[in-house]
């Protein structure tokens, strides 16, 4: 706890340092950038200590406002979330410094990095707070701070247009965690989390609160529509760590929320499985089907929240039907892709970053070749791309392997059920189907924006971003790599954090089926050793095999067809044209086409572009009908003196004969 | 004296009917000032004989106001505005007086519902009052020029008064200082509207004063 | 010591009247604000004896409003000099774009103290008559602030606030004859003294009293602006200057709102709590709804801002009616939503100055033009709507921790949805004006001398009170919070 | 758990994999009447590829000749945990197939990769039809499996298909297996490029998936990418012959013998069918694929309830 809190001063230190020292954007750049990388390495020393001993530590101070108290406290399943929130913070405060010295007005540099720092230090109190109204200042503290962040590019209409939305959604999910913590307190009358307790019969609408409420945060659909609109709109640096870390509080309250509502039904897991099948598909078509390289991985962020609540929904059925494995590995499942998403996700946008600093945009169909004239970038996006689609031999591919095993756990413990069934398909075909279109949507991306020719000359002079950028993407894509090669150890050190959802009737079994999820991990590992082997071996024999033979450069084969131009290509929106076609269902493209005409054809116009299907046809027309109707009431104020004095007259009237007639 | 003091007070009534029916502006004035006049009466009558100077002053003070310094102001603004001698009903006056009856029907009904044991007070009291205040809304409500406004808000005020007379005569501060008010604010209403007319707009027809709005 | 609370701003306004000279005249203004909170804080330190045999008098509640009113007036009356400086050098000629064409400063001056000075007699008056009276002085020393500019608008504003609010307050002056009447039937010594009444509030005849509140209720609502009798409030906060508005928002409306509770407090103590709290909440929740329907989509800042204090009377209104802990909440809110609005409204004043519109949709992009004006609009905009870390949160958060644990679902769902679309739709009015791109012109000096400097007195003011709400969310001293629980007390809203 | 005994069917494979291919060309030519090519075709195309230069597109990067690599490693890799009929594989763990599944993925992704590496619009165009058909093709080999896994609750191919023997046909679950055993078989045609989902042996580019992929391969390239089109077909192939052919006599040469046969029953079946069908128009394949997700479904829900 020491070292967590004095990385918390340092953090927040610098953050207002840094806005003292605004005028000298390079010295305060250079302070921010220190103290956040410092500050986040003591964090996340503090935090991994107590993650290897288990014993959760609190330190408590006196605060002077009604119900609060300022109780801090780490525990393992906090701590589960330090871990990426320190790691994904301080890669992010290296590349910022620099990302930021070209693109951003010199005079909100200090400004921007204390928002940055207050960010990190605020989602790090999130995970601590131990007291209901702590947590909620903090928390909106925290939606503030990358509120502004958001902001920072506020010239442009769009960007404004996202924050408002972004402002609107985190502040009415908010609202709905007041009443939950409300609730929660309501027997013992105090909001420290070590009061709190749910009487059975709330437990339900308490579950409800918890799920919209953190489930507007974390991205569940259909409450995500400010992700898809925030993140492209922050700076990059910002948006891994937003998209990254940022957005698993909303899951760290949902599981510290069960904590205390104890002995979950079934419908929780069932309703966590089906949001976590919506999101997971729809998301990841959604995000297949976008041209802004940071809107699609937006998307993609929705679709993994996604995966994270089919791994919580399964730990949840497993708890209530009493099946330890299913439990354990469905709970550890989410947990461990919360690290993996935080680590691959905030490559990934590092990766987006980097390109549009190169490229000058993120328009995919202005993009392409740019692995010749970015090759780490390149490198490293096609990593975090692989690691994205749950491949092996990166991180991705433990999280949904621990979440299948967790399925198929429990239906092979032959609980004669038709919903097992539903669970098997609504989970594996689910995380199948996700697999698949993931792989679509990310050779996509990684096609259309780093192999072929360049489509557009800002593509065709991309250059190769600087060492800073270039080290935190590297940093980023070795992590990846190295979780994955030492997966036998996830389920041993999340194991703890995972059982404190689990009722203590029910811990022993689920730890100890915990503990042996870590065979088929190490059998993982070995089987990515093994492939990494044999691919190095193959690379070998080939590089014997053309020792000295002939080996010609030439042209594309074009089919017979001479001199295709690099507009020629398959675009990105082509290449995944088929897929959206079949689900043009949920899918739908608003397409402005003017075809070229006449004998002799001036231009012809092409343009599409794919709007939320829920910003579309929900909450448009509720907001939209909301407006509507208050545009309707107006009337009510028009101007008239003698209207006004009929209200007070009938007020009065009516109050009288009312109350005493 | 209480038959007496119900003959006022039907007369009151009365006056409230007429200011509903009447369509010329001098009439109006008029009749409110008739109004002060009776409201005047009311003490004197209630306490009648045992009535002591101040009250006496207190009456008088009252009465100089109402019916004779107030209608002096009000015609002295018709007549700096020569705004034309017509009431401009929103509410016809038929109608106007129709809305009166019914009034007085919910003036009764509220009246029987506040029952006061009071001894030697007149049952016409209460729903003459209130009939009066909801005149006086009506007025305001239903007439379309500034100084009926304004009449329309002395006759709420006469009807307050015969509250104020009947029951709280012996609260000393309270009547003294709704008289001071009712000075000042006929002399700020005043002020403002003749300035209002003469200066900003040429007609007091209120849609005039209808620009701000949502 | 309680005479001088009130002769103070009067005799200042007096001599303000006479005096021929400018300066002077400004520096009166200060001085006297400054005298009115140095006398207020001695009267926190050691309450003062009861005047007039118990009519002035200060409870914890007087306390309260008291402070709350000489703090906003002191901090205020700073920016009011910098106003009357700026506005004496414009040219004269009236004309509705540049708005500023003055009623000569004196008469300002004066009826800034007057309006000080009733707001104060309001708060320490212990008996109905003087304070209706002193309500009734309230509205006739403001009318003329209303009136600063003098074009149709203004007067059009005035007048309406003048036959409304006086509409109003005789529904009030009825209430008290009503009250007189309930006492009558108990065969009481009759001066409507609050402390007598509520000593023998037991013996006060219940349905008279009911129509008594019912008459209070809707008299000072209206002035305090409780949907639907809100309706001349707009008018006057667009068109008063800004530091009128401030004032109007800021104080007077709390003063109104003590007017009411004064008789809450009444009712509870004669054991007829339930129904002036039942009624309060009804008032409460229709204020709110009310003003979210106009805050949505509002093309004029300033009515923006009118319609967000109708808001907040509303959850004033509501807390008390829930009582318990929202009681608190609710007096905290008050103190709270009075800092808030008098910085957001000095803003709005600023940014009326430098655009010469009241128009969001033209006047864009704040923060480029006027920097800190810009800062402090968006952090207004969060105080108002009651984000961490401002005290309005807490306090908001304390009457809903009421609503809750009363277990009233439906005056919650109705309080959040409220609050949300006002959320919503403030927000949405509000960050264009903060980060829109400022119309040709503006943008065009803004490039050639960069963003305009901006008076010490037209943003330090505003800061300080933005501090204030600021700390207040994240620290509320004992003191304080033993006041406000007296009061709340007090008012019988505990 | 590691078996030795495994190093045999691992060898079996290595060796045999080319001859499916060679067997499916001569049911074809067969049915065409025609004589067809030498059994050994497809091993002397390799020998001959092994032995060329290369030649390469200037748009292309290392991702173009990493694709084959990794994706013949991913096959050899995958071919670890597979057993063939009722034989052990060399590795199996809790989970193995899934490993596998993801395997096939991940050799998906690069080869996509490498076409896409080209800027060739056919390369593009074969390979987002690719990505799109495999993409649909997932939930059916993942569900049907997750079948097998119900069924025999065990989570390992190993464990799994041992205990699907003729018991488990006769204790009345066989309509379950037949179900989950065509899912598989149109995973089978689709994966490894076969009409009715494609055509190997086209030559119009345009209506080429796999073949236009790799129009730009040449030498060791190409010859990595046809020995892992080979292995994918044995790896595939072996799981669907593992649940059509329950042959658990124990004896690893009877079950390694009763294996490979069925595999070259199985590919003579393809033949047949490749003879006997026209190829789906591209629309109709989504429904195919998404027909055969439902069959695992069906067999799904049989087991379990």
């Amino acid at each position: 706890m020491g070292l967590f809190g004095v990385g918390l001063m340092v953090l927040i230190g610098g953050g207002f340092l840094s806005l003292g020292l605004s005028k000298t954007p390079k010295t305060a750049a250079a302070v921010a950038c220190f103290t956040a990388v410092g500050g986040s390495l003591l964090v996340l020393v503090g935090g991994l200590a107590v993650l290897c001993s288990g014993s959760p530590v609190e330190v408590r101070f006196a605060w002077h406002v009604p119900f609060g108290s300022c109780s801090f406290g780490l525990d393992p399943l906090s701590c589960v979330f330090v871990l990426p929130i320190a790691a994904v913070v301080a890669v992010a405060a290296v590349y910022g410094r620099e990302y930021l010295e070209h693109s951003c007005r010199p005079s909100m540099i200090g400004v921007s990095w204390f928002f940055f720092n207050l960010l990190a230090a605020t989602m790090l109190l999130v995970v601590a707070a131990r007291n209901g109204l702590l947590f909620l200042v903090c928390w909106e503290a925290m939606s503030l701070a990358s509120f502004f962040l958001v902001m920072s590019d506020y010239e442009r209409e769009e960007v404004r247009r996202a924050g408002w939305i972004y402002l609107a959604a985190t502040h009415l999910g908010t609202s709905l965690l007041l009443v939950l913590f409300l609730l929660l307190g309501r027997k013992s009358g105090s909001l420290d989390f070590d009061q709190f307790s749910s009487e059975p019969a709330l437990a339900g609408t308490l579950f409800v609160l918890a799920l919209v409420g953190f489930g507007t945060k974390a991205g569940f659909i259909p409450v995500h529509v400010w992700l898809p609109e925030a993140h492209p709109a922050a700076p990059s640096h910002v948006s891994a760590v937003m998209s990254g870390v940022m957005i698993k509080t909303g899951i760290y309250g949902l599981l510290r929320t069960l904590t205390f509502l104890g002995q979950p039904p079934a419908w929780w897991g069932w309703t966590l499985v089906g949001i976590g099948a919506a999101s997971g598909i729809l998301g990841i078509l959604f995000a297949l089907s976008q041209r802004d390289l940071k809107r699609l991985l937006a998307y993609s962020s929705v679709e993994n929240i996604g995966i994270i609540a089919l791994g919580l929904g399964t730990g949840l059925l497993g708890i209530t039907h009493r099946v330890p494995a299913m439990a354990a590995l469905g709970l550890l499942g989410a947990l461990v892709h919360v690290l993996n998403h935080a680590l691959f996700k905030g490559l990934l946008f590092l990766g987006a970053g980097a390109v549009q600093h190169g490229a000058a945009t993120r328009e995919l169909d202005r993009l392409g070749g740019l692995l010749k004239r970015m090759p780490v970038t390149g490198a490293t996006f096609l990593v975090g791309a692989c690691a994205v689609c749950g491949l092996p031999p990166l991180n991705g591919f433990l999280s949904e392997l621990l979440i299948y095993l967790g399925v198929l756990a429990g239906v092979a413990e032959q609980r004669a059920a038709v919903s097992w069934a539903m669970l098997c398909v609504l989970v594996i075909g689910t995380l199948a189907l996700v697999g698949g279109f993931a792989a679509v949507c990310f050779t996509k991306a990684f096609g259309a924006v780093f192999l072929g020719e360049p489509r557009s000359d800002a593509s065709r002079h991309a250059h190769e971003v600087g060492p800073a950028m270039r080290y935190s993407l590297v940093t980023l894509a070795a992590a990846c790599v190295l979780v994955a090669l030492s997966a036998p150890l996830w389920p041993l050190v999340f194991r703890s954090a995972a059982l404190t959802i689990v009722p203590a009737t029910f811990r022993a079994e689920t730890a100890a089926a915990a503990g042996r999820a870590t065979v088929p991990l190490a059998a993982a590992a070995a089987a990515f050793l093994a492939f990494l082997a044999a691919s190095g071996v193959l690379a070998a024999v080939r590089k014997r095999l053309l020792a000295g033979r002939r080996i010609d450069r030439g042209p594309t084969w074009d089919c017979g067809y001479a001199a295709p131009t690099a507009r020629m290509q398959y675009t990105a929106s082509s290449y995944t044209g088929p897929l959206v076609v079949l689900f043009r269902m949920f899918v739908r493209p608003r397409v402005d086409l003017r075809p070229p005409e006449g004998l002799f054809p001036i231009r012809g116009r092409y343009a599409s572009q794919v709007p939320d299907l829920f910003r579309e046809y929900f909450f448009g027309p509720v907001f939209a009908g909301i407006a509507w109707v208050a545009s309707r009431l107006r009337w009510l104020q028009q101007g008239r003196i003698q209207l006004y004095v009929l209200y007070i007259a009938l007020t009065v009237l009516v109050l009288l004969v009312w109350k005493l007639g | 004296m209480s038959n007496w003091l119900d003959a006022v007070l039907v007369l009151l009534m009365l006056t409230s009917l007429w200011l509903l029916g009447s369509s010329r502006l001098q009439a109006c004035i008029r009749a409110v000032a008739l109004q002060g006049a009776l409201l005047g009466l009311i003490p004197l009558l209630s306490k009648w004989p045992d009535i002591s100077l101040r009250l006496g002053a207190v009456a008088v003070v009252s009465m100089v106001i109402k019916a004779v310094v107030l209608p002096a102001l009000l015609r002295r603004a018709v007549r700096e505005v020569n705004v034309r001698n017509e009431v401009e009903p929103l509410v016809g006056f038929t109608t106007s007086l129709l809305l009166g009856i019914a009034l007085w029907g919910i003036a009764t009904h509220i009246a029987g519902r506040l029952p006061v044991d009071v001894p030697g007070l007149s049952p016409l009291l209460v729903p003459v009052a209130i009939f009066t205040v909801l005149c006086g809304f009506l007025l305001i409500v239903s007439r379309n020029t500034a100084v009926m406004q304004v009449i329309g808000y002395l006759g709420l005020e006469n009807g307050i008064y015969v509250f104020g007379w009947a029951f709280a005569i012996e609260e000393p501060l309270l009547v003294e200082m709704g008289v001071l008010l009712d000075v000042f604010v006929a002399v700020f209403v005043m002020g403002i509207t003749i300035h209002h007319l003469s200066r900003e707009f040429d007609s007091i027809e209120t849609d005039e004063l209808a620009s701000l709005k949502d | 010591m309680l005479w001088l609370l009130i002769a103070v701003p009067a005799i200042a306004a007096l001599l303000a009247f006479a005096l021929p000279w400018n300066w002077p005249r400004r520096a009166l203004l200060v001085a006297s604000a400054g005298l009115h909170a140095g006398l207020s804080a001695a009267a926190l330190a050691s309450p003062p004896q009861p005047l007039l045999n118990g009519w002035i008098a200060l409870d914890a509640a007087s306390l309260l409003f008291l402070a709350i009113t000489s703090t906003v007036f002191l901090v205020t009356s700073f920016y009011a000099v910098g106003y009357l400086a700026r506005e004496g050098r414009r040219d004269p000629e009236p004309s509705e774009d540049i708005p500023f064409v003055n009623f000569p400063e004196a008469v300002f001056t004066g009826c800034l103290l007057l309006f000080l000075a009733a707001m104060t007699l309001v708060v320490v008056s212990h008996h109905w008559g003087l304070m209706w009276v002193a309500v009734e002085g309230t509205t006739l020393a403001s009318a003329p602030l209303i009136y600063f500019h003098r074009y149709p608008k203004s007067l059009e504003a005035t007048w309406k606030y003048l036959v409304i609010c006086s509409v109003g307050i005789a529904l009030a002056l009825l209430g008290n004859f009503f009250l007189a009447v309930a006492a009558k039937g108990a065969h009481l010594p009759l001066h409507l003294a609050i402390a007598d009444l509520e000593r023998h509030a037991g013996a006060l005849d219940p349905l008279w009293l009911q129509a008594a509140f019912l008459l209070l209720l809707v008299g000072y609502g209206t002035k305090m602006g409780l949907a639907p009798l809100h309706t001349w409030l707009p008018d006057a906060h667009s068109e008063a200057p800004s530091i009128v508005s401030a004032l109007l928002s800021g104080v007077l409306l709390n003063c109104a709102f003590l007017a009411i509770l004064r008789g809450h407090s009444l009712l509870v103590k004669a054991g007829l709590g339930k129904f002036s709290q039942d009624l309060l909440v009804l008032f409460g929740l229709v204020s709110m709804v009310v003003a979210a329907v106009f805050i949505i989509r509002q093309a004029d800042y300033k009515r923006l801002l009118a319609y967000s204090s109708i808001e907040h009377m509303g959850i004033l209104a509501l807390g008390v009616g829930i009582g318990g802990v929202a009681g608190f909440g609710s007096m905290l809110h008050a103190v709270n939503h009075s800092f808030t609005k008098a910085m957001l409204f000095l803003a709005a004043g600023n940014t009326l100055a430098f655009f010469h519109t009241k128009s969001t949709a033209e006047a864009r992009g704040t923060l480029r033009v006027l920097p800190v004006t810009g800062v402090l609009w968006i952090a207004g905009l969060l105080a108002i709507t009651g984000s961490p870390p401002f005290g309005t949160f807490l306090s908001e958060f304390t009457v809903l921790k009421g609503i809750v644990d009363g277990g009233h679902v439906l005056t919650g769902v109705c309080y959040l949805a409220a609050l949300g679309a006002v959320f919503v739709g403030m927000s949405a009015v509000v960050l264009p004006i903060v980060y829109g791109t400022p119309a040709a012109e503006q943008s065009a000096v803004t490039a050639s001398q960069g963003p305009a400097t901006e008076a010490w007195w037209s943003v330090a003011p505003p800061l300080v009170l933005g501090t204030g709400v600021l700390l207040l969310g994240l620290y509320l001293p004992a003191g304080l919070s033993d006041l406000l629980k007296q009061a709340a007390i007090a008012v019988g809203a505990q | 758990m590691v078996a030795p005994s495994g190093l045999i069917s691992l060898a079996l494979a290595l060796a045999l994999a080319p001859m499916m291919p060679s067997i499916i060309n001569r049911t074809k030519a067969l049915f065409a009447g025609r004589h067809g090519q030498p059994w050994l075709q497809p091993y002397r195309e390799l020998w001959k590829l092994l032995h060329k230069g290369a030649v390469y597109s200037h748009t292309t990067t290392p991702v173009f000749f990493t694709g084959p690599i990794v994706g013949c490693a991913a096959m050899l890799v995958g071919l670890l945990f597979v057993p063939l009929a009722g034989t052990h594989p060399l590795i199996s763990f809790p989970g193995d197939f899934l490993l596998v599944a993801y395997l096939l993925g991940l050799a998906r992704f690069f080869t996509v990769s490498a076409a896409l590496d080209t800027g060739s619009s056919f390369e593009g165009m074969g390979a987002s039809r690719e990505v799109f058909f495999s993409a649909l093709a997932e939930p059916a080999l993942l569900l049907a499996l997750a079948t097998l896994a119900a069924l025999s609750g065990q989570l390992s191919l190993a464990d799994i298909f041992a205990r699907i023997d003729a018991g488990v046909l006769a204790s009345g679950a066989g309509p379950a297996l037949l179900l989950a055993a065509a899912a598989m078989m149109v995973v089978f045609l689709a994966e490894n490029a076969r009409i009715p989902v494609d055509d190997p042996n086209t030559h119009l580019e345009l209506t080429m998936i796999h073949e236009v992929m790799v129009l730009d391969h040449s030498g060791p390239d190409l010859a990595a990418i046809q020995y892992a089109a080979c292995l994918k077909m044995w790896i595939l192939g072996s799981l669907l012959v593992s649940v059509l052919l329950p042959v658990r006599s124990g004896w690893l040469l009877a079950d390694l013998g009763a294996g490979i046969l069925g595999l070259g029953l199985l590919a003579v079946a393809t033949g047949v069918v490749e003879s006997v069908m026209a190829r789906l128009r591209l629309v109709r394949v989504p429904q195919f694929l998404i027909a055969a997700s439902i069959l695992s479904i069906v067999a799904l829900v049989l087991v379990v309830r």
